[in-house]
């Protein structure tokens, strides 16, 4: 969580600046490995690697920032905003990717105003420890660069105070982060060193030890400390996480698997009885950080073990299904008869989700979730579950179906979150287990009023 | 699926060479080929060299011909493992039931050394 | 508050851009929520201002290949903190599957739909009976 | 739209007022400095309140007809609104972006005249 701002002294405008450059050639390995993920959100140990440069600024007595870089920085800004969160000014501009030090100081001329400022070049990894006042280094430091690396440096511009003692400057190191490897090896490093050196999230007060919100640990789950665990996580019966194991958030690992030394980033599902070892998993993708080899996991079986799923229950689950939905159709009969011509004559309830719930016919309509009505019969011939992944999902490994296992569990909803529980459920819920889904899915539904049902 | 028989000290030892994809489509017929091949000699070598991607039917597959090698006082060893495969055997536990050797020479050569007195 | 429309016709005409695009704006800023920072709404109306600009040059370009320009139509539909806008035309249709433009080619034009679709939340693109719609929606 | 443009020694600095679009365009490209392809210019950007794609489409075509004849653009004071037209295309990377008209100048001064 972000630390409350340090009060640089004396006067603001002349406190010290931070400048943080990051350019596209130094982060395309992870747009090839990650596509969908902007390089400087990559979660090092479940925290998103901007916000370690930001600590480290605001650690070096910074309390304005500009972010620079020659490629989008859009979703940056929306996740960052002005940086009220973390007390500091935050703002962004953009550079050429043959700017130096000396073009972007002059770019950003009227923000410097003069100042000293510090300047963050590069896709690098800063080892700080945030119990160290670096608010001295930055003061007293020689203009110029005062640690480098293959990937980026950190230098300072403007004049130093002259040092008042003869304490030596902090030491300070920064690594390349050019390769999964050196992205693998520098979230153990942070798992080693514990929290107590960087910020890290997590309510988990025990040391090696970070939890995030809602983890669901079952009894038999055994956690080998240094773990980090992200928010929404599983953990099932007979899990073994850890020792150094970094789980995202949005993850479950299913009965049996162990994961060490190992990192699973965000939207991962971990099937059964599996065994990871030293190896980065981001959704259905295996990578071995050290060769850089990766196998795309094709099929959703291998997931789960090398033991194939019985489709010996099909029958017996489409029996139950279809009961399920033979009473659904008796009970919700009566409202639709008497609400349906209603809201069609008012035009509230078209072919889709009730979306207006202003009235008390709306209310009741979404309550009793009669929109499902007329999807109902299709159950019966057997072309749609009762309940399983949302209705209009037809990927492989989907049961598509009336109410979607997400809808019961009340899920956070985003595209990938409730995909992964849908597919969970698909895998493990028995036919009985689904008559309980039904019910929840039918309490939880309605109360989710903007969450845009139809998408 | 290239299958040859070498005989080294008098055990014959049967060299399947694996093709590139090893799925749902061609697991089967592994399996009913891998049947002929225990009728001549439990003693088996898979080279793996030219196999590339294999899903949870292939590793089935395999393991159920090790299964019935091990019946039969054979065994079944694999050789030449890419790093993408190998990683495949390694998550499932697949790897502790097999001996892996980096090429297939060594595989069959390890059958002849275990009959050593 | 339950939905609403508001329909506008304008001249097919470029001196018209700006006259489209300020009254997608103010009707968007019409959403400004307490609850939302100032920022925020303003974004919200800057999108439409966008949107509407790209999409009536658009149309209006296309009219130029025609003999005598076509008028525009724009209808807005207010939902309760959604906010969706179709714009007819019945010039020619533009091409919908241009490629984004590689900036490294110094690329004067084809930015338009690129634009659209990263200020706007939906974006669909339909021809019917010679009328070229967009239909675009963000929710503040 | 309104510009205006004051002409110095190794450049020209230009400042645009008000919208840049399809309709404002074609004056845009027809301002002298502008026009002439060998000119460097400081283009001043804190009184543009709007830029839509072809006003985009009207600098990149410049700036690409300028370096060719070894000149260029800077631009300064882009304000939020207009940075965010410049980030979704990708065009940033194509240009020099100062946040201030006087660094802008000053750079043009020292450093493009020594090319």
């Amino acid at each position: 969580m972000p630390q409350p701002p340090l009060r640089h002294p004396g006067n603001h405008n002349n406190a010290m600046k931070t400048l943080i450059a990051i350019k596209e050639q130094h982060q395309s390995w992870v747009r090839d490995a990650f596509p969908n993920m902007h390089p400087l959100l990559l979660p090092l140990c479940n925290k998103p690697f901007i916000e370690y440069l930001i600590d480290f600024a605001i650690l070096a007595g910074s309390r304005e920032i500009r972010l620079l870089s020659d490629g989008s920085l859009m979703e940056i800004e929306e996740i960052c905003q002005t940086g009220s969160r973390w007390g500091v000014e935050l703002t962004y501009a953009n550079i050429r990717p043959e700017d130096g030090e000396r073009e972007l100081l002059h770019k950003n001329r009227k923000f410097c105003n003069g100042s000293r400022t510090m300047i963050l070049n590069g896709y690098t990894f800063i080892d700080y420890d945030k119990r160290l006042d670096y608010r001295v280094l930055a003061n007293h430091s020689a203009t110029g660069p005062i640690a480098s690396c293959s990937t980026g440096s950190i230098a300072f511009a403007g004049s130093p105070e002259p040092a008042a003692d003869d304490n030596p400057l902090p030491a300070l190191r920064i690594t390349p982060l050019d390769s999964l490897r050196s992205c693998y090896h520098i979230a153990m490093q942070i798992l080693e060193t514990g929290a107590e050196r960087y910020v890290l999230p997590g309510y988990g007060s025990e040391p090696g030890c970070a939890i995030g919100r809602n983890v669901a640990i079952a009894k038999t789950a055994e956690i080998r400390k240094p773990v980090s665990i992200g928010n929404n996580v599983q953990l099932l019966p007979g899990t073994i996480i850890g020792p150094m194991a970094v789980i995202g958030s949005n993850v479950i690992i299913d009965k049996g698997s162990s994961i060490s030394g190992s990192i699973i980033f965000d939207n991962t599902y971990i099937g059964e009885q599996l065994e990871i070892e030293g190896r980065i998993a981001s959704g259905n993708t295996l990578i071995d950080p050290e060769s850089g080899a990766s196998v795309a996991m094709e099929d959703p079986h291998l997931l789960t073990g090398i033991h194939s799923a019985t489709n010996s229950a099909t029958l017996l689950r489409k029996t139950i299904h279809a009961l399920a939905a033979a009473i659904l159709i008796l009970l919700q009969a009566i409202p639709v008869i008497i609400l349906y011509p209603l809201l069609r004559l008012q035009g509230k309830w078209k072919n889709g989700p009730i979306t207006q719930q202003a009235g008390l016919a709306e209310t009741l309509a979404a309550r009793l979730s009669l929109d499902r009505f007329p999807l109902l019969p299709k159950v019966l011939l057997g072309q749609l579950a009762i309940i399983g992944s949302a209705p209009r999902s037809n990927s492989p490994g989907c049961r598509p179906a009336v109410f979607s296992y997400a809808e019961a569990e009340d899920w956070p909803v985003t595209g990938s979150d409730a995909a992964i529980v849908e597919r969970y459920h698909a895998v493990h819920s028995t036919p009985f287990n689904d008559i309980g889904m039904t019910i929840k899915a039918l309490i939880n539904r309605p109360h989710k009023r903007n969450a845009g049902a139809a998408a | 699926m290239a299958f040859r028989l070498e005989t080294q000290n008098g055990i014959t030892i049967g060299i399947a060479e694996l093709d590139e994809r090893l799925d749902a489509e061609n697991s089967k017929a592994l399996q009913k080929a891998c049947g002929d091949w225990q009728q001549q000699t439990p003693f088996l070598v898979f080279d793996c060299t030219k196999l590339d991607f294999i899903d949870s039917s292939g590793l089935g597959a395999i393991v159920s011909c090790l299964r019935r090698s091990l019946e039969k006082n054979g065994d079944l060893k694999l050789a030449g493992l890419n790093a993408k495969v190998s990683m495949v055997f390694e998550l499932t536990k697949a790897k502790k039931l097999f001996s892996i050797f980096s090429n297939a020479s060594d595989a069959a050569a390890s059958f002849a050394a275990s009959r050593q007195p | 508050m339950n939905s609403s429309n508001i329909t506008i016709t304008l001249p097919g005409e470029l001196r018209f851009i700006r006259l489209a695009s300020k009254i997608a704006s103010n009707t968007a800023s019409l959403f400004t929520e307490t609850r939302k920072t100032e920022a925020e709404n303003w974004e919200f109306a800057h999108a439409f201002e966008l949107a509407v600009s790209e999409a009536f040059t658009n149309a209006v370009v296309h009219a130029k290949k025609q003999a005598a320009p076509q008028p525009v139509t724009i209808t807005f539909t207010l939902e309760e903190r959604k906010l969706t806008l179709a714009m007819r035309d019945s010039n020619v249709p533009f091409s919908t599957r241009t490629p984004s433009p590689d900036p490294e080619n110094y690329p004067e034009n084809g930015y338009g739909l690129l634009l659209i679709r990263t200020v706007m939340d939906t974006v669909t693109l339909t021809r019917e009976n010679d009328t070229n719609i967009i239909t675009m929606s963000k929710t503040l | 739209m309104t510009i205006t443009e004051t002409t110095g020694s190794t450049h020209t600095i230009v400042t645009i007022c008000g919208t840049l679009d399809a309709s404002t365009a074609p004056d845009f490209r027809n301002s002298p400095a502008i026009a002439d392809p060998s000119r460097t210019v400081v283009i001043d950007l804190d009184k543009m309140d709007f830029l839509d794609s072809s006003g985009l489409g009207a600098l990149v075509g410049v700036l690409r007809r300028k370096q060719e004849a070894n000149a260029t653009i800077l631009l300064s004071c882009m304000n939020p609104p207009v940075r965010k037209v410049f980030d979704i295309t990708g065009t940033c990377k194509l240009f020099h972006i100062f946040d201030d008209t006087d660094a802008a100048n000053d750079y043009a001064a020292t450093y493009l005249r020594g090319r």
